[in-house]
C-alpha cells in the first residue's frame, strides 16, 4: 500500500479547491472594492472548475466507448461563462464608478429595507 | 442501510466518536455505495521519499511533486488574495492563482483547458479586470480597509466553510481508484470538438449569443452618459 | 326525625348566614348570628339528651341521599362517639364566638355571614359519613376562614391567610389523591357493589371503607394494594397533619393565629384544628391500620418531636399571641402521639386532649384578646402587673394558661397523661409490633419532658404579663365588660367541669371507640 | 356509725374542709368577706383537725387495722385489666397519722396568719391560697392511688405557686415561685415516667399498696411472669421507684433540685413554715412511703444516696448564712435528707417519725423567725439582731426548745430526750443497719452513718449560733431593738402549742401507728425488699437496733455551748475563723450555695432558652423560609406561565399579525441593501447547512 501523499487521488485535488473556494469566499467577504468582489468570484469559480476536472479525471467511469468529457465541457463553459460575466460586471463597476465616483460597493445600499 | 437506527438519536453519540478511525462507518458509503475504506487508516504506510514523490504517477500525468508545487502555488497565491490590501496586487495573485489552476488541468489530462485556461482567463478576463481597475481608479494605490469585524466575520464564514467541507472530505472515502486509464490514441481536443458539435450544441449556441449579449450589454452599459 | 334535627342542625348556621346578609344592620346581623348558633346549639343539645343512645357503638341518625349518581356519592350524614363531643364543642363554642366577635365593626354582615357558613362546614366535616361529602365540607370551611382571616386580620393578614389557604389546600390535594385510589380499588372489595365512598355506616348491610373486606384489600399480609396502602396512609397522614399541624407542615398556624382577629383564632383553635384530629381517627387509622402499625414508629416520632419544637418554640416567642399558637402546635403532638401508639388509652386520651384544647386554647387567645384590644401590642416585654390591675381577669387567666399546662382538675391534663400512660402501655401490649420497649420509653421519657417546658413557657409568660406592678399606660384601658367575663368565666368553668368528670365525654365516646380498635385491632 | 365509716367520714371531711373555706373566700367578693376571711378558714381548719383528731383516736381503738379503701373510677381506661383510674381514699395508720398533723400544723399556720398578714391588701387570698393548698396536701394523704396522688401533687405545686409568689408585685418572690414550680416539674416528668412504666406494666392498676394488696400484687404477678423472681427484680422495676422517687426530689427539694427551696424564702412566712413543715416537702416523703412496697435493692440504693448528699450538703450551707429564714430553709433541706436516707436505708419507722417531728419544731421555729421579722420590721439579717430575747421572751423560749429538739437533745447517757432526739437516733441507727448491710460497697457504706452522725453535731452547732445571734448577746441594731416588740397573741399562741408539740410528740402514739403501717409488717411478701435482710431477722421490727447511741453523749451540749459562746458576741469570731486561707475558700463555696444556682442558670436554664431561640430562628427562617421559598418559586412560576401565556398562547392570536409586522421589522433590518452583507448571509447560511449536514451525517452511527 502506498503511501497517501504518494497515491494523488481525488481527495488531494478536493481539499486544494477547498482551500480555493475559502479563499474566495473569504475575499468576497473582506473587500469592499468591487473588483476585489470580482475577483473573488473568480476563485470561487476557479475552484468550481478544478472539482469538475478532477471529478471528470478520477470518478466518471468510462461507460461510453472512451474516457469521459462530461467534466471537461463544464469547465470550458464555466470559462467562458466567467469571461462574459466579468465583462458584465466591469461594465457594472465602471457605471457605479461613474455614479458615485467610487467602487466602495458598502456605498450601494439605496436597496436597505 | 444504516442510517435507520433504533436507538434514540442522542443516546451513544459521543462527540469524540467521529474520531476514532476505528469505528466503522457507513453513512457517505451508503449515500454513493462504495467501499467503506478510512483514509487515516493508509497511515501505516513508510513515509515517501523526495524520490518517490519525484517519480511519475499513474493516477495523473506527471510527479506527485508537481502536484504540491501546483497546490502550494494556487493556494497561497488565493490566500495572498485575501490577505493584500492592494488592487493590482490582488489581480497579480489571481494571475498566479489561474496558472495554477492551468497546471491542475494539465495533470488531470486536461490540456485543452489547460491552454484555454491561459488564453481566456489569464489572457483575456485578467486583462478585462486590469482595465477595470484602470478605468475606476484614479489612486491605484487607494486602499479600501474593511472594519475588523467584518474581517472577523470574513474568515470565520470562509475557514469554518473550508473546514466543515474538509472534515467531510476526510470522512468521506473517494474513489481513488476509480479513473480509467486513458488509451494512447486518445485525442481529447477532438472529442470535446465532437461533443460542442453533438451533444453540447444547444449550449454551445447558447454560449455564443451569451457572448454577443455580454458584449452588447457591457458597451451599453459602460458607456458614458451623455452630460 | 332524629336525623333531620341534625340536618337541621347543619343548615341552620347557613340559613343565618343568608339572614345575615338581608338584614338592614350591623345590630340585626349580630343577633340573628347569635341566634342561629344558639339555636344550633341547642339542636346538638337536644340531640344528644333526648335521642342519642349512649350505648350503641355504631352510626345513629343516619341520612343517606343519593347525590350524585356518577361518582356514587351520597349525601350521608350521622353521628357517632367519634364525632359527637366534637359536634358539642363546635356549637358550644360557636356562640362564645359570635359574642367574641360582638365589637367586630368591619363589614359586620359579611363577618357573621362567613362565621356562620364556616359553621356550617365545620358541622358537615363532623357530620358526614361520606367521604366525597367530608371533602366538599372540608373545604367549605377552607373558604370563610380564608376571607375571615384576609379581611378582619392583622398587618399581614394577605400573607397568613394565603398561607393557611395554600397549605390546607396541599393537604386536601392528598385527600384527593387517596379518594381517586380507593374509588378505583375498593370496588374489587368482596361484596363491593360499584364503588363506595361510605366511611361509616349504621347498616351492617353496606360495605363501608372501614369494613374488614375493604381493609383486606390493604393488608400487609396478603393484599395486592398493600402498596397503595402505605401510600394512602402517609398521603392522609399528611393531609391531617397541616391541618392540626404537625411539627415540619405548622408554619401557617402561627402567621394565622397572629394575624387572625381574635374570635377567628378561637374558633381556629378550638374546633379547626380538631377537624386534624378527628379525620385521623375517622379516616387514616381505620382505612389503613396495618400502615399504621408499620409506620407507627415514624409516626409517634414526628409527634414527639412536635411537642417539643412547640414548645421550644413557645418559649422564644416575645409576641403573646404566638406564644400561644406555637403551645398549640405542641398540644396537638400529644394527639398525634396519643394516636400514633396504637392503644386504646392513647386514642381516649388524644380525644380527650383535643377536646381539652378545644376549650383552654379558645380560653387562652381570647385573654390575649381582651388584652391586645386595649393595648393594640401583643409584646410579652411590655407587659407586666396585670393581675393588679384586673384581679378578676387574672384568676380567670390562671386558669385558662394553666388549664393550657396540664394543671390537674382542668381540662388539659386528662389528655395528656393518659396519651403518657397509653404511650407507655404501647411497650407492655406490644400491640405495635416488635419494637423494642427502649424505644417507646425514650419516646415516653421525651414526651413526658415537655411538661418541664411547658411549665418554663407558661410560667415566664406569666410572669412578664400578670405579675409586678402595673403600667402607667393601664389607666386609659377600658374596664372589662360583662360580656367578657361571661365568655371567660363559661371557659373557664368548662375547663374545670372537663377536668374533674372526663366521663362526660368517655361516655357518649366508648363504644364507638371500641369498635374502631377492634377495626384497629386493638383489645379493649 | 360503725367506725370505719365514721374514720372515713371524718377523713373526708378533713379533706374538704379547706376546699370549702377557700372556694368562700375566692368566690366571694372583697367586700363580703376581707377580715373574715382569716377568721373563717382557721375556724374551718380548726373543724377539720377536729375531725382527724376524733379520727385518729377512733382508729386507736380499732381492732381490725386493715386499711379502708374506697375507690372511684375516675377515667376509664377499657384497655386495661384494671378498667379504670382510681381516685378515692385510702386510709391506714400512717394516713390517719400524718393527716392529724397536717391539720394541727395548717390550723396553727392559719391562726399565725391571721396575725402576720394583718394589713395586707390581698389578706382575704391569702387564707384562700393557704386552705387551697392544705386541701391539695391533704389530697396527697388520703390518696388511694398514684393517679390520686399526682393530681394532688401538681396542685400542691400550682397552691405554692400562688403562695410563693404571692407578693408578686416583687422581682424576687416572682423568680422564686416560678423556678419553684419548674423545679417541681422537672420531678414530676420522673414522677411520670415511672407512673407511665407502672401503668403499663400493671395493666392499669396503680392503687397504692396499703400494707400489701394494690399496685403491689400485680407487680409480684408481673414480675414472675417476665421469669424474674422478686428477690431478682426486672430493670424496669428499679426504674419506675428511681422514677416515682424523682418526683419526691422535686418536692422535698432533694439534691439535685434542692435550689428552690431556699429560695422559696420569698414567700410571707407563714407560707415558709407550713411549705416547710407539714406540707409540700413531707409530701415527697410521704409519696416515698407509699411506694415503699415497689422500691428494689437498687432504688434503695439511689434515695439512700441522694438523701446523704443533700444532708451534708446543706447542712454546710447553713453554717454560713446569715438571714435567719435561709438558715431555717437549710437546716429544712438538711432534715429532708435524714427522712430521705432513712427511707433509703430501710429506716422507715423512723424517717416518717422525723417527718412529723420536724414538722412541729420546724413549723414552729419559721413562726418565731417570722415573728422576729415582724418584729425588726423586716429585716432577716441576723447580723443586725442580738439582744432580741429581752424584748420578745416567749419567742425566744420558743425557738430555745425547737432548737433542742431539732439538736436531738437528750439527758447524756441516758435514752430520755426531746422528740427529735428520739426519731434522728432512729434513723442514724438504720443507717447504721444499712451501712453494714451494704458490704458490695466496702468501707464507702460507712458514709451512709457517718455522715449523719456528724451532721447532726453541725445542726447543733449551726442552730445555736442562730439562736445565739438573734436572741442572746447585746443589739447589735439599736434602732431595731428599740422598735422590737412581743408579736400579738395570734401568733404567739401558735408559738407555744407547737413548742409543746415539739416536746411531747414523742410520747404521743406516732411512731407506733407508723410501725403499724411499715411494709415490712405485712410478711414475706417485701422481705426482698428489705435492704437489712442481710442483718438477720429482719422481719422483726423488734430486732432492728432502734439506737446508734451516737448522740447519747455529751457530744450535743459542748457543740451547743461552742456554738452559744462563738457566735453570743456576734460574727467577730466567726469571721476571722472564715479569713484563714483553706477555709475561706469553703466558706465562700458555702455562703455561695455551693454555685448551684449559677450551674443551673447557665446550664440548665440558659441551654434551655438558647436551643428555644435557636428552635424558633429556625423555625422562623428555615422551616418558614423553605415555604415562603417554595410560595416564592411557585408565584415566579406563575409570572413565567403567565406571560407565557400573555405572549405566546394569547399572542399567537394577536401574534399572526403583530409577527407578520414585526418579523417584517426584523427581517426589513437584515435588507441593508450592501451587497457584502448579502453575501455574507448566504455564505454564513451555507456554512450552517453544512455543519447540519455534516454532523448529521458524521455523528449518526
Amino acid at each position: 500500500m502506498t503511501h497517501p501523499a504518494l497515491d494523488i487521488g481525488l481527495t488531494h485535488y478536493l481539499l486544494v479547491t477547498t482551500t480555493l473556494v475559502a479563499a474566495g469566499i473569504a475575499t468576497i467577504l473582506t473587500k469592499r472594492n468591487a473588483i476585489g468582489i470580482l475577483i473573488g468570484v473568480e476563485l470561487v469559480l476557479n475552484a468550481a472548475a478544478i472539482n469538475l476536472v478532477a471529478y471528470n479525471h478520477f470518478a466518471w467511469s468510462a461507460g461510453k466507448g472512451g474516457p469521459a468529457i462530461e467534466g471537461v465541457m463544464f469547465t470550458a463553459f464555466i470559462i467562458v461563462l466567467a469571461a462574459a460575466e466579468a465583462a458584465v460586471a466591469l461594465a457594472i463597476v465602471l457605471n457605479y464608478y461613474n455614479n458615485f465616483s467610487s467602487v466602495d460597493v458598502d456605498q450601494a445600499d439605496s436597496l436597505s429595507g | 442501510m444504516a442510517i435507520s437506527c433504533t436507538q434514540p438519536w442522542w443516546s451513544a453519540r459521543s462527540p469524540i466518536g467521529f474520531l476514532d478511525p476505528s469505528r466503522e462507518r457507513h453513512y457517505s458509503l451508503a449515500l454513493i455505495g462504495l467501499d467503506p475504506i478510512h483514509p487515516l487508516q493508509h497511515k501505516a504506510a513508510p513515509v515517501p521519499t523526495l524520490a518517490q514523490l519525484m517519480t511519475a504517477d499513474p493516477a495523473q500525468q506527471g510527479a506527485p511533486l508537481l502536484f504540491y508545487a501546483c497546490a502550494t502555488l494556487t493556494c497561497l497565491s488565493a490566500w495572498a488574495i485575501v490577505f493584500s490590501q492592494n488592487i493590482v496586487r490582488m489581480s497579480v495573485y489571481l494571475l498566479l492563482t489561474l496558472m495554477g489552476a492551468a497546471g491542475f488541468y494539465l495533470m488531470l489530462q486536461a490540456e485543452f483547458l489547460a491552454a484555454v485556461q491561459l488564453i481566456v482567463y489569464a489572457g483575456g478576463t485578467l486583462i478585462l479586470i486590469v482595465f477595470g481597475i484602470m478605468l475606476t481608479n484614479k489612486n491605484p494605490e487607494m486602499q479600501l480597509r474593511a472594519t475588523p469585524m467584518e474581517l472577523g466575520l470574513g474568515a470565520l464564514v470562509g475557514v469554518g466553510l473550508a473546514a466543515l467541507l474538509i472534515l467531510a472530505l476526510v470522512h468521506t472515502p473517494t474513489p481513488g481508484q476509480g479513473f480509467t486509464a486513458v488509451p494512447a490514441d486518445y485525442q481529447q481536443v477532438r472529442a470535446i470538438g465532437r461533443s460542442l458539435l453533438s451533444e453540447n450544441l444547444v449550449p454551445f449556441e447558447l454560449a455564443a449569443v451569451l457572448l454577443l449579449v455580454v458584449m452588447v450589454g457591457a458597451a451599453y452599459m459602460a458607456r458614458r452618459r451623455a452630460g | 326525625m332524629e336525623a333531620s334535627l341534625l340536618n337541621w342542625m347543619i343548615f341552620t348556621p347557613t340559613i343565618g348566614a343568608l339572614l345575615c346578609l338581608i338584614v338592614p344592620g350591623k345590630q340585626q346581623a349580630r343577633w340573628v348570628a347569635l341566634i342561629s348558633s344558639i339555636v344550633t346549639f341547642l339542636f346538638s343539645v337536644e340531640l344528644v339528651i333526648a335521642y342519642y343512645g349512649l350505648s350503641a357503638g355504631g352510626v345513629q341518625f343516619e341520612t343517606a341521599v343519593p347525590w350524585i349518581a356518577g361518582i356514587n356519592a351520597f349525601y350521608r350524614t350521622g353521628v357517632d362517639g367519634l364525632s359527637m363531643p366534637l359536634v358539642l364543642l363546635s356549637t358550644a363554642l360557636s356562640i362564645l364566638i359570635v359574642l367574641a366577635s360582638w365589637r367586630i365593626e368591619k363589614a359586620t354582615k359579611a363577618f357573621m355571614a362567613l362565621y356562620l357558613l364556616l359553621l356550617t362546614g365545620m358541622l358537615g366535616v363532623f357530620l358526614s359519613l361520606d367521604m366525597f361529602l367530608f371533602y366538599v365540607f372540608f373545604e367549605i370551611s377552607l373558604l370563610p376562614m380564608y376571607f375571615l382571616i384576609g379581611i378582619w386580620g392583622g398587618p399581614r393578614k394577605e400573607y397568613a391567610a394565603i398561607k393557611f389557604f395554600l397549605f390546607t389546600l396541599a393537604g386536601s390535594i392528598c385527600l384527593l389523591i387517596v379518594m381517586l385510589g380507593l374509588f378505583f380499588l375498593t370496588g374489587k372489595a368482596v361484596g363491593a357493589s360499584g364503588n363506595t365512598w361510605v366511611m361509616v355506616s349504621s347498616d351492617p348491610g353496606t360495605l363501608t371503607l372501614q369494613s374488614e373486606a375493604v381493609r383486606a384489600l390493604f393488608a400487609m399480609d396478603d393484599g395486592a394494594y398493600w402498596g397503595f396502602a402505605q401510600w394512602a396512609f402517609w398521603l392522609t397522614l399528611i393531609a391531617f397533619a397541616i391541618k392540626l399541624p404537625m411539627a415540619p407542615l405548622h408554619t401557617w398556624l402561627p402567621d394565622a393565629h397572629v394575624e387572625a382577629p381574635t374570635p377567628i383564632s378561637m374558633i381556629l383553635a378550638g374546633v379547626l384544628l380538631k377537624m386534624g384530629g378527628y379525620a385521623l381517627m375517622r379516616i387514616t387509622y381505620p382505612f389503613f391500620p396495618d400502615a399504621a402499625r408499620y409506620f407507627w414508629v415514624a409516626v409517634a416520632v414526628l409527634a414527639v418531636f412536635g411537642i417539643l419544637y412547640g414548645a421550644m418554640c413557645a418559649m422564644a416567642q416575645t409576641d403573646w399571641k404566638k406564644l400561644v399558637a406555637y403551645s398549640s402546635v405542641s398540644h396537638m403532638g400529644y394527639v398525634t402521639l396519643g394516636i400514633a401508639v396504637m392503644t386504646r388509652t392513647g386514642f381516649d386520651g388524644a380525644y380527650y386532649q383535643m377536646i381539652g384544647h378545644g376549650i383552654s386554647s379558645a380560653m387562652m387567645f381570647f385573654l390575649v384578646g381582651v388584652v391586645y384590644e386595649r393595648a393594640h401590642h401583643r409584646d410579652l416585654d411590655r407587659f407586666g402587673g396585670l393581675w393588679l390591675k384586673w384581679p378578676g381577669y387574672g384568676g380567670w387567666s390562671l386558669i385558662g394558661f394553666f388549664a393550657g399546662m396540664g394543671l390537674p382538675g382542668l381540662c388539659g391534663f386528662i389528655g395528656e397523661i393518659m396519651v403518657l400512660l397509653g404511650t407507655f402501655e404501647a411497650a407492655a401490649i406490644g400491640n405495635v409490633g416488635a419494637t423494642s420497649q427502649a424505644t417507646v420509653y425514650t419516646l415516653g421519657i421525651l414526651a413526658a419532658s415537655a411538661v418541664v417546658l411547658t411549665a418554663g413557657y407558661i410560667l415566664w409568660m406569666f410572669q412578664r404579663v400578670y405579675m409586678g406592678n402595673e403600667k402607667p399606660e393601664y389607666g386609659e384601658f377600658a374596664a372589662l365588660t360583662g360580656r367578657e367575663y361571661f365568655i371567660m368565666g363559661t371557659l373557664g368553668i368548662a375547663a374545670l367541669v372537663f377536668g374533674i368528670l372526663p366521663i362526660l365525654v368517655f361516655n357518649l365516646t366508648d363504644p364507638t371507640f371500641t369498635s374502631i380498635m377492634a377495626i384497629l385491632g386493638i383489645g379493649g | 356509725m360503725e367506725p370505719r365509716q365514721l374514720i372515713e367520714t371524718l377523713a373526708v371531711a378533713a379533706l374538704f374542709a379547706p376546699l370549702f373555706s377557700a372556694a368562700c373566700i375566692i368566690l366571694a367578693t372583697r367586700r363580703v368577706m376581707f377580715k373574715s376571711a382569716g377568721v373563717l378558714a382557721t375556724g374551718v381548719m380548726a373543724g377539720g383537725f377536729v375531725c382527724s383528731v376524733v379520727a385518729l383516736v377512733t382508729w386507736l381503738g380499732l381492732d381490725d387495722t386493715s386499711p379502708i379503701v374506697t375507690n372511684i373510677g375516675w377515667i376509664p381506661i377499657p384497655g386495661s385489666e384494671a378498667g379504670w383510674l382510681y381516685l378515692g381514699v385510702l386510709i391506714d395508720s400512717l394516713t390517719v397519722a400524718i393527716l392529724a398533723m397536717v391539720t394541727g400544723i395548717s390550723m396553727l399556720v392559719h391562726l399565725y396568719s391571721i396575725g402576720y398578714m394583718d394589713g395586707d391588701p390581698r389578706y382575704n387570698r391569702f387564707f384562700g391560697y393557704l386552705s387551697l393548698f392544705t386541701f391539695s396536701m391533704l389530697g396527697i394523704v388520703l390518696a388511694n392511688s398514684l393517679l390520686m396522688l399526682f393530681v394532688f401533687w401538681e396542685l400542691v405545686g400550682l397552691t405554692s405557686y400562688l403562695l410563693i409568689g404571692f407578693w408578686f408585685e416583687k422581682r424576687g418572690p416572682q423568680l422564686a415561685c416560678k423556678k419553684a414550680f419548674v423545679m417541681n416539674r422537672i420531678g414530676d416528668m420522673g414522677f411520670l415516667v415511672g407512673f407511665g412504666i407502672l401503668f403499663a406494666k400493671l395493666g392499669g392498676n396503680i392503687l397504692l399498696p396499703a400494707v400489701h394488696g394494690g399496685m403491689f400484687d400485680a407487680i409480684r404477678a408481673a414480675v414472675e411472669a417476665e421469669g424474674y423472681s422478686m428477690a431478682n427484680p426486672p430493670m424496669w422495676l428499679t426504674m419506675a421507684g428511681i422514677g416515682v422517687f424523682f418526683g419526691a426530689i422535686g418536692k422535698s427539694a432533694q439534691f439535685p433540685l434542692h435550689t428552690w427551696l431556699p429560695d422559696a424564702m420569698e414567700g410571707p412566712t407563714p407560707v415558709s413554715s407550713i411549705v416547710h413543715s407539714a406540707t409540700m416537702v413531707a409530701a415527697g416523703v410521704y409519696l416515698t412511703a407509699r411506694i415503699y412496697p415497689i422500691l428494689t435493692p437498687g432504688a434503695h440504693l439511689f434515695i439512700a444516696t441522694i438523701g446523704l448528699i443533700t444532708l451534708v450538703m446543706a447542712a454546710c450551707m447553713a453554717l454560713v448564712m446569715t438571714d435567719i429564714k435561709r438558715v431555717l430553709a437549710y437546716s429544712t433541706l438538711s432534715q429532708l435528707g435524714y427522712m430521705v436516707l432513712g427511707l433509703g436505708a430501710g429506716a422507715y419507722s423512723f424517717a416518717l417519725f422525723h417527718l412529723i417531728t420536724h414538722a412541729f419544731f420546724k413549723c414552729c421555729l419559721f413562726q418565731c423567725s417570722g415573728s422576729v421579722i415582724h418584729a425588726a420590721h423586716h429585716q432577716q439579717d441576723m447580723r443586725y439582731y442580738g439582744g432580741l430575747g429581752r424584748k420578745m421572751p416567749i419567742t425566744m423560749i420558743c425557738y430555745g426548745i425547737c432548737t433542742l429538739a431539732i439538736a436531738g437533745a437528750s439527758l447524756p447517757f441516758t435514752s430520755i430526750g426531746i422528740s427529735g432526739f428520739y426519731s434522728k437516733d432512729g434513723i442514724i441507727a438504720g443507717t447504721v443497719n444499712y451501712g453494714v448491710a451494704m458490704q458490695s460497697l466496702g468501707s464507702w457504706g460507712n458514709l451512709f452513718w457517718i455522715g449523719p452522725t456528724v451532721v447532726a453535731y453541725i445542726t447543733v452547732f449551726y442552730m445555736a449560733r442562730s439562736f445565739a445571734l438573734t436572741f442572746l448577746g447585746e443589739p447589735r441594731d439599736k434602732h431595731l431593738h428599740e422598735h422590737a416588740h412581743e408579736v400579738p397573741w395570734t401568733m404567739t399562741l401558735p408559738q407555744v402549742c407547737l413548742a409543746i408539740m415539739a416536746v411531747i410528740a414523742a410520747t404521743l402514739p406516732f411512731l407506733k401507728l407508723i410501725e403499724v403501717s411499715e411494709p415490712a409488717i405485712g410478711g414475706e411478701a417485701v422481705a426482698w425488699m428489705q435492704p437489712t435482710e442481710a442483718l438477720g431477722d429482719a422481719h422483726n421490727p423488734g430486732m432492728h437496733a432502734t439506737h446508734a447511741y451516737l448522740l447519747h453523749g455529751l457530744g450535743w451540749i459542748i457543740m451547743l455551748v461552742l456554738g452559744v459562746v462563738m457566735y453570743r458576741p456576734g460574727m467577730k469570731y466567726a469571721e476571722k475563723i472564715a479569713a484563714i486561707p483553706g477555709i475561706n475558700l469553703l466558706y465562700h463555696w458555702a455562703h455561695n450555695k455551693f454555685f448551684f444556682d449559677e450551674l443551673y442558670d447557665t446550664i440548665a436554664v440558659g441551654v434551655c432558652k438558647l436551643a428555644a431561640t435557636i428552635i424558633a430562628l429556625i423555625d422562623k427562617y428555615l422551616v418558614d423560609g423553605m415555604v415562603n421559598l417554595a410560595g416564592w418559586v411557585t408565584r415566579q412560576l406563575a409570572d413565567a406561565v403567565g406571560l407565557f401565556d400573555q405572549r405566546v398562547v394569547d399572542g399567537a392570536v394577536n401574534g399572526a399579525a403583530a409577527m407578520a409586522t414585526s418579523g417584517g421589522q426584523i427581517l426589513r433590518s437584515t435588507q441593508t441593501g450592501r451587497v457584502r452583507a448579502y453575501v455574507l448571509f448566504l455564505f454564513a447560511s451555507a456554512t450552517v447547512v453544512t455543519l447540519v449536514v455534516v454532523t448529521v451525517v458524521l455523528v449518526s452511527p
